[in-house]
C-alpha cells in the first residue's frame, strides 16, 4: 500500500512558471542596468547570436537527458564539423551546398552511432559518449593532420556571420538567430507535440515499462541521440560561420549544454525535460557570462559562479520535488 | 498466560484518499504464532509497516514489552527485537550468505576488522536451525541461490538478530511442499525458543498447522479474532464477508466461448519445458503455481520478452514466433505486467500519456497529437471516462493516482489495441478491495468482446473466482488443469506436487 | 634548530630565483631587445642554421657514432604551431644520413606523461641522442637530468632548469615578440590612442613575457590600454570580446600575444562596420592573407617554427661529432612586415600554416604541410 | 511479481564478470609483447621496462582507487582532476622548498581533500543532488578558486619530498610500492571492515542497507572523503614528480574521466555495489600498457586518441553486452 492518491493535486497543477525564466529575466534586467546599450538591437541581437549555438545544443541535449542518458560527444562533434567543413570545402565557395548536408549527415551519423552503442553494446551513455568524444577529437585531428587545410568560404559562413539588414523594428536580424528560432521551434514541436517526444519521456522515465508497452525503445533512444548529434552539427556550422576555422572550437560545449538543460529543469536520468526551458537555460547561462564580463570579473570567477549555479539549480529542484511529494 | 510482547491498540492509518486501517488492535505473546489473515489490500502489510516503523500511525499506540514505543525508522524496531521478513527480499545478490546475514552488524575482531571466521561460524550455527543448512555454503553469493534457499537466508537473517518477534509475510509463496515443511519446523523451533511470531498468510493449511491464534483483517478493520484455530469456513467467511458470486464476474457461458485464439505445442526455453496450452476467445484462463514455477516466464515467452527457443505457437490460426514485445503486440498479444511501478507505469507522465503509451508506440514517431492514426487523445479521454478513472485531470502525473486507477489506465492502454490475447499478471496486487471487483468485471467484458485472457495470480481465491479454467504450473511445466470451481486444495496440491490444503 | 632553519631559508632563497615566476625581468628584456638587433652568424637566408652569440660546444668527445638512433620526446602536437613544427622536424630528419632511426613519443600535453615517456625511452628505446621539447620547464627538469646521465640531450622551444643538455635551441624569446608588436603600434598611432590587448591564457611563460614586454612599451609610449582580455585562443570568444569593446568605445590598435585568433578579431571590426585598426598578429597564413587583401597596417612578429629543424640539425651534429652553438643556440626571430609580406603570403598553404617555417626549400614542400 | 523474481537462479561456477578484468589485462599484455616482437623491438621486454610501464600511471592509479570507492556506492566524482591540481599547488606552495614544511604541507593537502570530500558527500547524500552534477560543480568551483590565485607553477618541492616520486627501493620505485600498499589497504578495507561491507550494501541496495541499520548518508560521505583524499595524495605525488604544482596538471592528465574509465574497465559497475580494487588496478595497467603499445608501435598521436576512445567503449562493451538490462 504505497500508492498515495494526492488530494492536493489541483493546487499543484496550477500553471507553474519555470524558475529558469525568472532567473533569465533577472539577469537581463541586471545586464541592462550595467549596460543600457543592451536594449538596442545591436545589444540583444548580438546576445542572441552568441547564445544561438549553445541554445541549439541544449535543445538537442535535452532529448538525450530526458531519455535517461548523457551526450558528452557534442563538443568534439562541433570541432569535427568545423575542421571537416574546412577540409571538404577546400576554399571552394560552391562546395557549401553539399558540404552542409554532409555535415548534418555526420551529426546524425555520430548520434546514431552513440545510440547504437548504448542500445546494443549496452555501454552506459556516459562512457559511450565519453569514448566518442575522445575518438571524434582524434578523427578531427587525423583528418586535418592537426591543422585544417582550407578556409571556410563566405557561403558557408553565411549562417553564422551574416545579417539581414533594414528589418523594421529591430533594424537587423542575424541569420543565426533565424536558424535558432527555426531549429528550436522544430525541436520543441517534436518533443512536446509528437509521439516521439512522449516516447523520449517514457523511455527515460521507465524503459522496462515502455518496452513492455510496445514502445520501440531502441529506435526512440537512437533517434534522441541523433537529434542531439544533429544539434551538434548545426551548432558547429554556426560557430564555424561566426568565428572561422580553429581546432578547439567545441571544447567545453558538452558540459555547458548539460548545464543549460539542467538549469531548464531537465531531470537527469530521464523522464522530464523541456526544450523551451533548456533554451532558457542556455540563454541564462550566456547572460551570466555576459554579466560577469561586464562586471569585469575574470574567467576563474565565471567558473566558480557556473559551479555554484549548477549545484544550486539541482539542489533547488530536488527540494521542490520533495516538497511537492512527486 | 504471559503478557503480550507486542500490543497495538486503536491503530488508524489514512493515506490520502484511502483509509488503510481503522481502529485496529492486535497483539502477540512470546512463544505463540498469531496468524494474521486477510485478502490482499485488507491492511496486513500496512499494519506490519507501522509496527516496524516504516509508516507512522495517525492514531493509536504500539507497546513492545509493555512500553509505549514510537519507531521513527525500521532500525529502531530491529533494535527493539522485531524482525520483519518482507515479501520483497532485502538481500544483496552480489554478497555472500554470511555477509547478508550479518549486514549492518558484522562481528569484529579486537582490531575492529570484520571477523570473517566468526561470521562464517555463526552463519553455520544459525543455518543449523534449518533443514536446508546442508545445502547452504556461507561463502556463496546469494544471487547464485534458488528462490527457496534465498527465503531461508532471509529468515535466518531475522533469526540471527536474536529477534523476540519475527514477522513473516507469506513466507511460503515461493516454496514447494518439502520446503514448506522445513519452514514449519523452523517456525516450531522458533516458537519453542519463546519467540513471538506474526504469520501472514491466506492458506488455510498453514493456519491449521501453525497458528495458536488467528486475527482476520478485512478492509482495514479487524473482522474477527479467534483464540484458537477455528474451522476454515469461519475464517473464510470473516475474510471475504460477502457473496463471492457478486465479487467476481460470472463465468463464461458455453456460447460465449469461441474459437481457439492461442495454441502452444511442445514449446520451451531454458526455464520452460513441454508447454502445451490452448486459450479460446471469450474465456479467462487462470495460471496458478508457486513463485518460481515459471508462470511469468511463460507469459514473457508468449509476449516475446524471453522467447521460446523451440516448439510451435499459433495465434488465430497463424504460426507465430515473437522475438520481442513489439512483435507480439503487432501479432495481437497484450500484457499487463505484475509490478506496476517498475514494469507498468511511466510515473512522471500524465494519466493520458500512460493510457496512450501503446497506441502511440504503433503510430508514426513523427505524428503529432492532432494527426495520430490510432492515438487520438479525444478517444482516449472518452475511454478513461468510460472506465471511471478517478483523477483530478488526465493531465496530472499518474503517480498521484491510487493503485486501482493506475491499473485501469494500463488496461486502457490495451483496450484501444484490441488484442486477441491479453495476459494479466497479478492484476489486483496492491489494489483495494473495491477496485478489485472493477478489474474482474473489466476482464470479463474484454473476454465477452472476443479476447482470450490468460491471468496469472498468486491469489488463489482470485484464480478460482475469476477464471473459467485454471492451469497449474510447476518447475516450468504445466502440470494440471481444473475447470471453474476447483478448490484451493486441489490447486495447491497440484502446484506443490503433494500435500493437502484446506479451504 | 636555528641553524637548520637558516640553512633551509638560505636554500629557499637560493632556489627562489630559479622558480619564482618573474615575467617582467628588465635584464632579460634588454638582452632580447639587443638580440633582435644583432646580426646573426651563419649562412644568410637560412635562419634555422644561424645563431646569435658566439658560444660553441664541441661534441666529438661525446663518442656517438653514426648512423645512430635519435629519440624525440614531444610535449604534444596539440596546436597548429606544433603541427607545422613537427612536420619540419620529420622532413629535416630525411636530410641526415647519420640519423638511422627517429623515434617519436608524444605526451599529449601532460607533464606526467612526458616524464613517463622519457623513462620509457631510457628503459628500452635504444636511443643514442635525445631531443626533448618540454611541456613545462620546471616539471621536466628531473627527467631531462636523468636522460643527460645516459646520453646527449638537446632541448628546444621551452628550456629546463639545468645546463646538462648539450644545447638549448630557441629563438630570441617572448620579450622580443612583445617588443616587435608593441613598437610597431607605438610608431603607427598617435600618443594617447586606445589599444586593446588580447591574450590567450594566463600563466604560460612564453605568453606572459610577450605581454609584459608589450605592456611596458605601450605604457612608455603613452598609449591608453583600454583592456587586456584572455581569449582562451577561442575564435568565437575573441570575436565576442572585441564586439563588446566596440559597443563601449573606440579602438585604435589591437595587440595580441599570439596570432591564432587575429582573423576573428579583425572580423569583429568588419562585422560591426568599423575600420580595421592597427593590428599585431602572427605569421599564420589566414592573418597574412587578410592583411594583404584588406591592406591593413599590421605586423606579424613570429616565434619561428624552423627551430624544430634546428633541433634535428643539432642532433645530427652531435652524432657526426661536429661543434654546434651552445649551451644556448639562439635563433633569429624575424618579424613579417609590410615590406616582406608578399614573400610569405602563399594561397596554396592552409590557413593555420605558420609562414616562418623555413621549409619552402624542403623536398616535400608544400604537400607535407598540407599545401596544394 | 517482476520479471526477475520469476527467473531461475544464476548459474554457478565460472563467473565471467569476475575474470573479465584479468582477461582484458592478459589480452593487453599479449598485444604489448606481440607488437614489441613484431616491430623487432625486443628491448622493450626487459624487467626495467616492465617497471617503467607499471610506474607510468601511478597518479592515475591512486586517483582510481579513490574513484572505486565512490562508484561502489553508486556515486561518482568528477572533481578529482581539479582537486589534484589544487592539492599539488597547495603542497608545493606550503613547502616552498623547505624540508621542514613537508609535514604541514602534506597535512594541508590531505585536509583540503577531506573538506572537498565532505562537501561532495553532503551535497550528494544530503541535498540529493545528482553526483555527476554535484562534483562537476565542485570541480568548476575548485578550478576557479585555484586559477584566481595561481596561474603557473607555484612554490617548490624540496629534494627530500621528491623521494616520493623518484626514490627507489631495490629495483622498485618507491611510488610503485606506495601504490601497491594503497591498493592492499583499500582491498583490506573493502574486504575486512564493516565500512567496506556497508559500502557494497549501500551501492547494491540502498533501501536494504537502510533497513539493516546502516547510516547510508554517512557511508556515502565517507567514501567521498576517501576519494578526495586519494586525489589529494595523487596531487602530492604529482607535486613531487613535477617538483612543483601548477593549476593545470590535473585537467591536463584528464584524471577525472580517465579514473572513471579505469574503474569501469576494471569491472566496477557504475550502478554501484559490484566491483573491487584489483579490477581497478588491472584497468590502470591496461591503460599503461595501451600507452606503451602506442609508443613502441609509434602510433600517430591523433590516431592514438581515436584508438583510445574506441578501446574504452569496447572494453566496457565487453562486460555490458552480456547483460539484458536496458541502459541509458
Amino acid at each position: 500500500m504505497t500508492d498515495r492518491p494526492d488530494t492536493q493535486n489541483a493546487k499543484r497543477r496550477l500553471p507553474q512558471i519555470n524558475p529558469v525564466w525568472i532567473l533569465l529575466a533577472a539577469l537581463i534586467v541586471a545586464i541592462i542596468f550595467m549596460n543600457p546599450g543592451f536594449v538596442e538591437p545591436t545589444g540583444y541581437m548580438n546576445f542572441l547570436k552568441r547564445a544561438a549555438p549553445l541554445a541549439i545544443l541544449a535543445a538537442g541535449q535535452v532529448y538525450v537527458i530526458t531519455s535517461g542518458g548523457f551526450d558528452l560527444s557534442v563538443g568534439s562533434l562541433i570541432t569535427l564539423v568545423v575542421v571537416g567543413s574546412s577540409m571538404l570545402t577546400n576554399n571552394d565557395p560552391t562546395a557549401t551546398y553539399w558540404v552542409i548536408p554532409v555535415m548534418l549527415g555526420i551529426g546524425l551519423g555520430v548520434g546514431a552511432l552513440n545510440g547504437l552503442i548504448v542500445c546494443f553494446l549496452r555501454v552506459p551513455s556516459l562512457i559511450a559518449t565519453l569514448g566518442m568524444m575522445i575518438t571524434l577529437n582524434g578523427v578531427a585531428f587525423l583528418w586535418s593532420g592537426g591543422a585544417p587545410r582550407g578556409y571556410l568560404p563566405d557561403t558557408f559562413r553565411f549562417f553564422g556571420r551574416e545579417l539581414i539588414r533594414d528589418v523594421p523594428l529591430v533594424r537587423f536580424i542575424p541569420i543565426s538567430v533565424i536558424v535558432l528560432v527555426v531549429v528550436v521551434g522544430l525541436f520543441a514541436w517534436l518533443m512536446h507535440r509528437t509521439n516521439l517526444g512522449r516516447h523520449v519521456h517514457a523511455i527515460g522515465d521507465n524503459p522496462v515499462a515502455a518496452r513492455l508497452a510496445g514502445v520501440a525503445v531502441n529506435r526512440v533512444r537512437v533517434t534522441a541521440f541523433m537529434l542531439s548529434g544533429l544539434s551538434g552539427a548545426i551548432a558547429g556550422i554556426l560557430l564555424g560561420g561566426f568565428a572561422g576555422v580553429s581546432t578547439d572550437v567545441g571544447t567545453g560545449y558538452e558540459l555547458q549544454a548539460i548545464t543549460a538543460a539542467v538549469l531548464g529543469g531537465a531531470q537527469l536520468l530521464g523522464g522530464r525535460g523541456s526544450v523551451p526551458a533548456a533554451v532558457g537555460g542556455a540563454l541564462a547561462l550566456t547572460a551570466i557570462f555576459t554579466l560577469l564580463n561586464f562586471l569585469g570579473l575574470p574567467q576563474p570567477v565565471r567558473q566558480v559562479v557556473q559551479g555554484l549555479i549548477l549545484i544550486a539549480a539541482v539542489a533547488l529542484a530536488m527540494h521542490r520535488r520533495k516538497q511537492t511529494g512527486t | 498466560m504471559t503478557d503480550p510482547v507486542i500490543e497495538m491498540r486503536g491503530i488508524t492509518k489514512t493515506f490520502p484518499g484511502v483509509r488503510a486501517l481503522s481502529d485496529v488492535s492486535f497483539d502477540v505473546r512470546p512463544g505463540e504464532v498469531n496468524a494474521l489473515v486477510g485478502e490482499n489490500g485488507a491492511g496486513k502489510s500496512t499494519l506490519i509497516k507501522i509496527l516496524s516503523g516504516v509508516y507512522h500511525a495517525d492514531s493509536g499506540a504500539v507497546h513492545v514489552g509493555g512500553e509505549a514505543v514510537h519507531f521513527a525508522h525500521p532500525v529502531e524496531s530491529l533494535r527493539a527485537g522485531i524482525a520483519v521478513i518482507y515479501q520483497e527480499f532485502s538481500l544483496l545478490p552480489e554478497r555472500t550468505v554470511a555477509q547478508n546475514l550479518f549486514l549492518g552488524r558484522e562481528p569484529r575482531t579486537r582490531f575492529g576488522l570484520i571477523d570473517g571466521a566468526k561470521m562464517r561460524a555463526e552463519t553455520k550455527e544459525v543455518l543449523a536451525l534449518f533443514a536446508a543448512a546442508g545445502r547452504i555454503d556461507p561463502d556463496r553469493t546469494v544471487g547464485e541461490l534458488d528462490v527457496a534457499t534465498q527465503q531461508v537466508v532471509e529468515i535466518a537473517k531475522a533469526v540471527s538478530t536474536g529477534a523476540r518477534v519475527v514477522v513473516m509475510d507469506e513466507p511460503t509463496a515461493a516454496l514447494n511442499e518439502a520446503e514448506c515443511e522445513e519452514l514449519f519446523t523452523t517456525v516450531d523451533t522458533l516458537r519453542d525458543r519463546g519467540v513471538a511470531i506474526i504469520y501472514i498468510t491466506h492458506r488455510m493449511r498453514e493456519i491449521t498447522r501453525l497458528a495458536d491464534r488467528v486475527t482476520v483483517l478485512k478492509d482495514g478493520e479487524v473482522a474477527a479474532r479467534f483464540d484458537a484455530v477455528p474451522a476454515p469456513d469461519a475464517i473464510v467467511r470473516a475474510m471475504v464477508g460477502r457473496d463471492i458470486e457478486d465479487f467476481y464476474a460470472p463465468p463464461a457461458t458455453p456460447e460465449e466461448i469461441g474459437e481457439t485464439v492461442l495454441t502452444v505445442r511442445g514449446a520451451g526455453n531454458t526455464v520452460l519445458h513441454d508447454i502445451d496450452l490452448d486459450v479460446r476467445a471469450g474465456e479467462i484462463v487462470g495460471l496458478a503455481g508457486i513463485q518460481g514455477a515459471g508462470r511469468v516466464a511463460l507469459a514473457m515467452a508468449l509476449f516475446g520478452e524471453t522467447p521460446f527457443d523451440h516448439g510451435e505457437v499459433t495465434l488465430n490460426g497463424a504460426a507465430v514466433s515473437f522475438r520481442n514485445p513489439r512483435a507480439a503486440i503487432t501479432g495481437g498479444v497484450g500484457l499487463l505486467p505484475g509490478d506496476r511501478k517498475s514494469e507498468g507505469l511511466v510515473l512522471m507522465q500524465s494519466v493520458r500519456d500512460n493510457g496512450m503509451l501503446t497506441s502511440r508506440a504503433f503510430a508514426p514517431l513523427w505524428a503529432s497529437d492532432r494527426r495520430n492514426a490510432n492515438a487520438d487523445t479525444g478517444r482516449m479521454d472518452d475511454l478513461l471516462d468510460h472506465m471511471e478513472i478517478r483523477a483530478a485531470s488526465y493531465d496530472q502525473d499518474i503517480r498521484a493516482l491510487s493503485g486501482g486507477n493506475q491499473q485501469k489506465a494500463i488496461v486502457a492502454r490495451w483496450l484501444s489495441m484490441r488484442p486477441k490475447l491479453l495476459i494479466f499478471i497479478e492484476p489486483t496486487r496492491g489494489i483495494d478491495v473495491n477496485s478489485k471487483a472493477g478489474i474482474y468485471h473489466l476482464m470479463r467484458d474484454l473476454a465477452r468482446e472476443g479476447a482470450g485472457i490468460l491471468m496469472i495470480s498468486s491469489d488463489l481465491p482470485e484464480v478460482i473466482g475469476a477464471a473459467d479454467r485454471v492451469l497449474v504450473m510447476q518447475e516450468g511445466r504445466i502440470t494440471a488443469e481444473f475447470g471453474h470451481g476447483a478448490s484451493e486444495q486441489d490447486i495447491m496440491h497440484a502446484a506443490t506436487g503433494e500435500g493437502e490444503v484446506a479451504a | 634548530m636555528k641553524h637548520f632553519l637558516m640553512a633551509t631559508g638560505a636554500l629557499a632563497l637560493s632556489l627562489a630565483p630559479l622558480h619564482a615566476q618573474n615575467f617582467d625581468d628588465p635584464e632579460e628584456f634588454a638582452k632580447q631587445q639587443e638580440q633582435l638587433q644583432a646580426e646573426p652568424m651563419g649562412p644568410e637566408g637560412q635562419p634555422w642554421l644561424q645563431h646569435i652569440g658566439d658560444g660553441m660546444v664541441e661534441t666529438a668527445d661525446l663518442g656517438i657514432e653514426g648512423p645512430a638512433t635519435v629519440c624525440f620526446s614531444n610535449a604534444g602536437v596539440n596546436n597548429p604551431w606544433r603541427v607545422v613544427g613537427y612536420t619540419n622536424m620529420t622532413e629535416e630528419v630525411e636530410n641526415h644520413d647519420s640519423i638511422a632511426e627517429f623515434i617519436h613519443v608524444d605526451a599529449e600535453g601532460s607533464d606526467d606523461k612526458q616524464i613517463a615517456d622519457i623513462d620509457d625511452l631510457l628503459a628500452g628505446g635504444d636511443c643514442d641522442v635525445m631531443i626533448v621539447s618540454p611541456n613545462t620547464t620546471a616539471a621536466l627538469t628531473p627527467a631531462v637530468e636523468r636522460a643527460c646521465e645516459a646520453m646527449p640531450v638537446i632541448v628546444f622551444d621551452r628550456g629546463v632548469n639545468t645546463d646538462c643538455p648539450v644545447t638549448f635551441v630557441h629563438p630570441v624569446g617572448g620579450y622580443g615578440f612583445g617588443i616587435q608588436g608593441a613598437e610597431f603600434i607605438a610608431e603607427n598611432v598617435e600618443e594617447g590612442a586606445d589599444v586593446l590587448m588580447l591574450r590567450i591564457l594566463p600563466g604560460v611563460d612564453v605568453l606572459e613575457t610577450r605581454y609584459s614586454a608589450g605592456r611596458r612599451i605601450l605604457d612608455e609610449a603613452g598609449l591608453n590600454i583600454v583592456g587586456a582580455e584572455f581569449t582562451d585562443g577561442d575564435n568565437a570568444k575573441t570575436k565576442s570580446i572585441v564586439e563588446d569593446y566596440l559597443m563601449r568605445g573606440n579602438i585604435d590598435a589591437v595587440w595580441m600575444d599570439a596570432g591564432a585568433t587575429a582573423v576573428a578579431a579583425i572580423e569583429a571590426f568588419e562585422d560591426s562596420g568599423y575600420e580595421i585598426p592597427v593590428f599585431v598578429g602572427e605569421d599564420q597564413q589566414d592573418f597574412l592573407r587578410k592583411w594583404q587583401d584588406e591592406g591593413l597596417t599590421a605586423i606579424a612578429p613570429t616565434y619561428p617554427t624552423f627551430q624544430w629543424r634546428t633541433a634535428v640539425i643539432a642532433a645530427a651534429r652531435v652524432i657526426e661529432g661536429e661543434a654546434l652553438p651552445g649551451p644556448e643556440w639562439v635563433l633569429p626571430q624575424p618579424a613579417i612586415t609590410q615590406d616582406n609580406l608578399d614573400e610569405y603570403v602563399n594561397p596554396a598553404m592552409p590557413p593555420l600554416h605558420y609562414a616562418m617555417c623555413g621549409c619552402e626549400d624542403m623536398a616535400n614542400y608544400p604537400g607535407a604541410w598540407g599545401g596544394n | 511479481m517482476s520479471i526477475a523474481e520469476d527467473a531461475p537462479p544464476r548459474k554457478t561456477g565460472f563467473r565471467f564478470e569476475r575474470w573479465a578484468p584479468l582477461i582484458l589485462l592478459v589480452g593487453a599484455f599479449v598485444i604489448y609483447v606481440g607488437i614489441a616482437l613484431a616491430t623487432d623491438q625486443a628491448q622493450y621486454l626487459t624487467f626495467d621496462n616492465l617497471i617503467a610501464i607499471l610506474g607510468r600511471s601511478i597518479a592515475l592509479g591512486i586517483t582510481a582507487i579513490g574513484q572505486t570507492f565512490v562508484i561502489l556506492v553508486a556515486s561518482i566524482d568528477l572533481s578529482v582532476a581539479s582537486l589534484i591540481s589544487a592539492t599539488a599547488v597547495l603542497a608545493s606552495v606550503v613547502m616552498d622548498g623547505s624540508p621542514a614544511m613537508i609535514v604541514p604541507a602534506v597535512l594541508a593537502a590531505v585536509a583540503l581533500g577531506g573538506v572537498v570530500g565532505v562537501t561532495n558527500g553532503l551535497v550528494v547524500s544530503g541535498l540529493k543532488v545528482n553526483p555527476l552534477i554535484a562534483t562537476l560543480g565542485m570541480s568548476l568551483i575548485i578550478q576557479g578558486c585555484l586559477s584566481a590565485f595561481v596561474s603557473n607553477f607555484a612554490g617548490e618541492v624540496p629534494e627530500a619530498f621528491q623521494v616520493f616520486a623518484y626514490g627507489e627501493v631495490g629495483p622498485f620505485p618507491l611510488a610503485l610500492l606506495f601504490l601497491a600498499a594503497m591498493a592492499v589497504i583499500a582491498w583490506a578495507v573493502l574486504k575486512f571492515t564493516k565500512f567496506g561491507s556497508d559500502m557494497y550494501a549501500v551501492g547494491g541496495n540502498e533501501e536494504a542497507a537502510r533497513f539493516a541499520g546502516i547510516k547510508t548518508g554517512r557511508i556515502v560521505v565517507l567514501s567521498h572523503v576517501i576519494c578526495s583524499v586519494c586525489a589529494a595524495i595523487a596531487g602530492l605525488y604529482l607535486a613531487s614528480r613535477l617538483r612543483s604544482g601548477a593549476p593545470w596538471i590535473g585537467s591536463d592528465g584528464v584524471y577525472d574521466l580517465e579514473s572513471i574509465a579505469v574503474v569501469v574497465i576494471g569491472g566496477t559497475v557504475l550502478a554501484g555495489g559490484r566491483g573491487g580494487i584489483w579490477g581497478t588496478m588491472a584497468g590502470m595497467l591496461i591503460f599503461s600498457l595501451i600507452d606503451s603499445v602506442f609508443n613502441i608501435a609509434g602510433v600517430d598521436s591523433f590516431a592514438k586518441q581515436v584508438l583510445r576512445g574506441i578501446i574504452i567503449v569496447a572494453a566496457v562493451a565487453f562486460y555490458a553486452i552480456r547483460s539484458k538490462r536496458i541502459v541509458a
